[in-house]
């Protein structure tokens, strides 16, 4: 029987519910301010999956740098690599054909159709605010990436019923565009601080996979600002196993450089 | 185009005479990473009008010179500073319509650099279909058909800036520019390249001898140089791996204190206006307290 | 397209499965320098049949193959022995109508590979604009007009070969593959990452933890490797800086040789058909003798 | 007064009339087997161009190999550079834009208007003689480089009418369709084994400039395949220098590898 932990926090759950969406067949890449997500990696690489490819912070190929130390985009996340990736060409053509599959994001918005924002809130060309910018978000969401989205702020002004400026997109609006557009994949899973969702096969939309522990239905609900489907069947998240939790909190994070991604959140951690 | 083999060694001041009013400037930087932050404030203090940055990642340099007056245009995928949060002058100045923008996919804006490298008008990517992006920039960003199968791709213009600003581990005097680890990242890859002039600011100036010892580590030829300015800590507050790490403690307090203009010109007013040498303002940094505590990693 | 982690080490044999009748061989290559010889020798003894063979440089190894029936297409930019002289049984093959070639400009097969790379169906590059060579290749070269500036480009069709053929310095087991110096030369570069396959053959085989000491070396993650094949003196004749150099008394012969099909047939018969192993392919080359000498590079 | 030498060969006159083409502005790069261009480099360097830029191989930015050992192509010419030249990006960027301005070529057949053709001799798809191919040169000859022709066979074979393909364009036939395809400079020299010819600017055609000592205009004008400009003033080509014979033979080719490239010549070196 699986030894589960009781006393983790979402910060925790969050990253070792990514972890279990990554295997030793996964081939991943890390942008910055991404501690969570990093996070999953190590730990994946320490329990379930060892042969999980890592490429840290876009350079640093199976890198081992024990904890994380400083940035995500750190040279500090290099350590005991087997190759500096060089980016221009080299990261860019694995990233393009597809090797590199795995890509984590997040964002200011999300929709229902899994686009998400990170440019403004309101109008481009005169922003209510300006954010800082799509990054390598406005390349993974146009390639063919396996996307995960995770967020520290599930409420309403985050996952909108539509994002005010589409510069990652999902699955647009339901459609068939990504096909048309010669796009594979797309979002496949978003772990927020409340629960798991993944997106409906046929209609593209986001669906609640699970709850966490201690969170309703309704409080999910009430701050998402569009109609979730929701299954028969709502499971509890599954919680981080002892062992989990105490390779996360001793091994790959000591330093709890992933509770930074909790400002603005309306979850304690 | 072409730099000759000859002394290149100059002061910042000197430096900062290459750059003209309304120039394209390639300004090398991370949220936190390497970045040539001496520069920047050269520039700032030089009062440098009507500039266009083009970054792949922009930071404090960009907050700092948008702040100071400096900036028409800014060309990024991300203006942040890493964990430390927004570049709130750089909100500011956009929210303000006081900043022209150009925002692009990550592969987008290196694609415009590598055509402009090799001096073509433009190059293709498959990065940003379907994005919006593409029609806020339409002069420099467009769909095409492939010519032999027909599939959309993105075809952006070539860009060649006026001026790239960069910070290196160490150069000898001609301009041999060395990394270590070699070149990785893409603003010391493409940048010189694409760009009319470079300017490198270093930790160390070597003898030629040692970058004949040790040319799998040059990443710039001298004949792309035309300046090289000796400036320890050159990238501080950012980080120079595996010299020295971010300064916590000053990107904290930029962070604070950016929240408002207020706080901003205070904060460059300390920083960047008074103190007259790259000595002057470590002091006022933290002096050896700080300059021990970013040899740390942890 | 991506590997695991795992023992990739095997025979030349076995490596030469992953090669099927009919595949586009991205095959590394200079005149002289470093190629994967012993493979393309075993790729002979396993009678592989109409295979296009991408080079940018094509030597010895193009030779071989098109003299032993493998070869249906050649794509190059030169085929030649370099101060050698002529690649006879290119040649003639051309000159006799059995052998398809596609003659590029170096720079527009690279841009070829690299659009492959990303995975584009095409790139532009101003190289070869009123050249002949556009209108010998129409299906994958044209020229078009800059969208931006209407200014004529030459258009290149995307190119992703089945296999690429790589001879290296060293790797370890799970097809980290190294270099010294580091990777430099365009083969080494995008022919990998352009193609579905890789098969690398190495001089030595090292521990995961040597790769990890010397990560600036590294040219080929172990994610983009198929196989990894342990031959010493693997690019022989070819030289493998800085190892050895080229086998002049070996290139001279068989330049004599290739003058005539008979000369190379015998002379194929002797270094590539009868030979066992790599032991008794270098036996017949010349054994201790030839090794020592090819230590020297005067 | 120049200390001129008396006993040198065609081979070593080459040399020394290419190197006085170079100068301390000059930025090249070179090819495969290219030992009289690469000894006319390494000899300025030596003597009155201590500032050229010379990428050995392609990829050893100002190296100092000594003397030439292999190949021109071979990494023994990197010896002592600054940097190794990426050839992907880096170093095709610099050809691209220019900077590395200066490239010397060669072929098997060269035309009044500079065409240089490496391909083949007939009809391209059913060849009399298949050539190993342009090479570089289809990239240098359609860029705006300076380009600088050797030939060690100056006959008509050699020097043609027309070329039977032009894979490598100097100045087309001779009208503005270099500048209407966006095309600098151009063929500047020719340096033969028997004279030195230059381009008359307007009709773009071949012009003799020197004639080397002992070469008659009725011997390069029988060995000319079509009607070469034959200026008023026709003055022998400059001898090398006592030190430049010296320094070319003792140092930076001492075993003459140069000669190589007077395979098929009638001029014996």
């Amino acid at each position: 029987m699986t030894d589960y932990a009781k006393d983790y926090t979402a910060d925790e759950l969050m990253v070792c519910r990514l972890a279990r969406e990554l295997n030793d067949d996964s081939i991943m890449l890390n942008g910055t301010v991404s501690f969570i997500p990093v996070s999953a990696a190590m730990l994946a690489r320490l329990t379930h999956a060892p042969g999980l490819t890592w490429v840290a912070g876009a350079v640093g190929v199976d890198a081992q740098p024990g904890s994380i130390l400083g940035n995500t985009l750190d040279p500090t996340m290099w350590k005991n690599c087997v190759m500096y990736l060089p980016q221009l060409e080299d990261m860019w053509s694995y990233v393009h054909r597809n090797t590199l599959e795995v890509f984590c994001i997040r964002g200011a918005q999300i929709d229902k159709y899994g686009n998400v924002n990170n440019s403004v809130i309101g109008n481009f060309k005169k922003p209510k605010v300006r954010l800082p910018g799509s990054a390598g978000m406005g390349d993974m969401c146009t390639l063919d990436k396996h996307i995960l989205i995770w967020s520290t702020t599930h409420n309403a002004r985050t996952f909108v019923e539509k994002v005010d400026f589409l510069a990652a997109p999902g699955y647009f609006d339901g459609s068939d565009k990504r096909e048309k557009l010669g796009m594979k994949n797309g979002p496949k899973l978003v772990v927020t601080d409340l629960c798991v969702m993944d997106f409906e096969p046929k209609s593209k939309r986001m669906r609640l996979q699970s709850l966490h522990d201690g969170v309703s239905l309704k409080q999910v609900q009430e701050r998402t600002g569009f109609e979730l489907i929701i299954p028969d069947q709502i499971p509890t998240t599954e919680p981080p196993t002892k062992e989990q939790l105490r390779l996360l909190r001793e091994v790959v994070d000591p330093k709890a450089m992933r509770k930074i991604e909790f400002r603005g959140s309306e979850t304690k951690v | 185009m072409a730099a000759k083999k000859e002394n290149k060694v100059m002061s910042l001041a000197e430096a900062a005479k290459l750059v003209r009013d309304g120039d394209v400037l390639a300004v090398q930087g991370m949220g936190t990473q390497i970045a040539p932050l001496a520069m920047a404030r050269e520039l700032i203090r030089a009062k440098k009008k009507d500039l266009t940055l083009v970054h792949v990642v922009g930071g404090i340099a960009a907050d700092w010179m948008i702040a100071s007056g400096c900036v028409k245009k800014v060309m990024f995928i991300i203006v942040n500073l890493d964990e430390f949060g927004m570049a709130n002058n750089f909100r500011r100045a956009v929210e303000a319509g006081k900043l022209e923008i150009e925002e692009y996919t990550e592969h987008q804006i290196l694609t415009r650099l590598q055509a402009g490298a090799k001096g073509l008008s433009f190059g293709v990517t498959r990065s940003g279909l379907g994005s919006e992006l593409l029609e806020t920039h339409p002069e420099t960003t467009k769909m095409i058909d492939c010519p032999f199968t027909g599939q959309k791709v993105v075809a952006v213009r070539g860009l060649e800036p006026d001026v790239c600003l960069l910070h290196a581990h160490r150069a000898d005097m001609y301009g041999n520019v060395q990394f270590f680890p070699r070149p990785i990242w893409t603003d010391v890859d493409v940048f010189p390249r694409a760009s009319k002039k470079v300017i490198v600011t270093v930790e160390e100036i070597v003898d030629n001898e040692e970058i004949r010892r040790t040319p799998e580590h040059t990443g710039i030829p001298y004949f792309k140089v035309d300046a090289v300015v000796h400036v320890p800590y050159g990238s501080h507050p950012c980080s120079l791996f595996p010299t020295y790490a971010f300064d916590r403690k000053f990107f904290e307090a930029y962070a604070a204190a950016s929240r408002t203009d207020e706080g901003t010109h205070a904060f460059l007013e300390k920083y960047v206006l008074t103190p007259q040498s790259q000595a002057e303002y470590l002091e006022k940094a933290g002096g050896a307290e700080a300059l021990l505590r970013i040899r740390k990693w942890d």
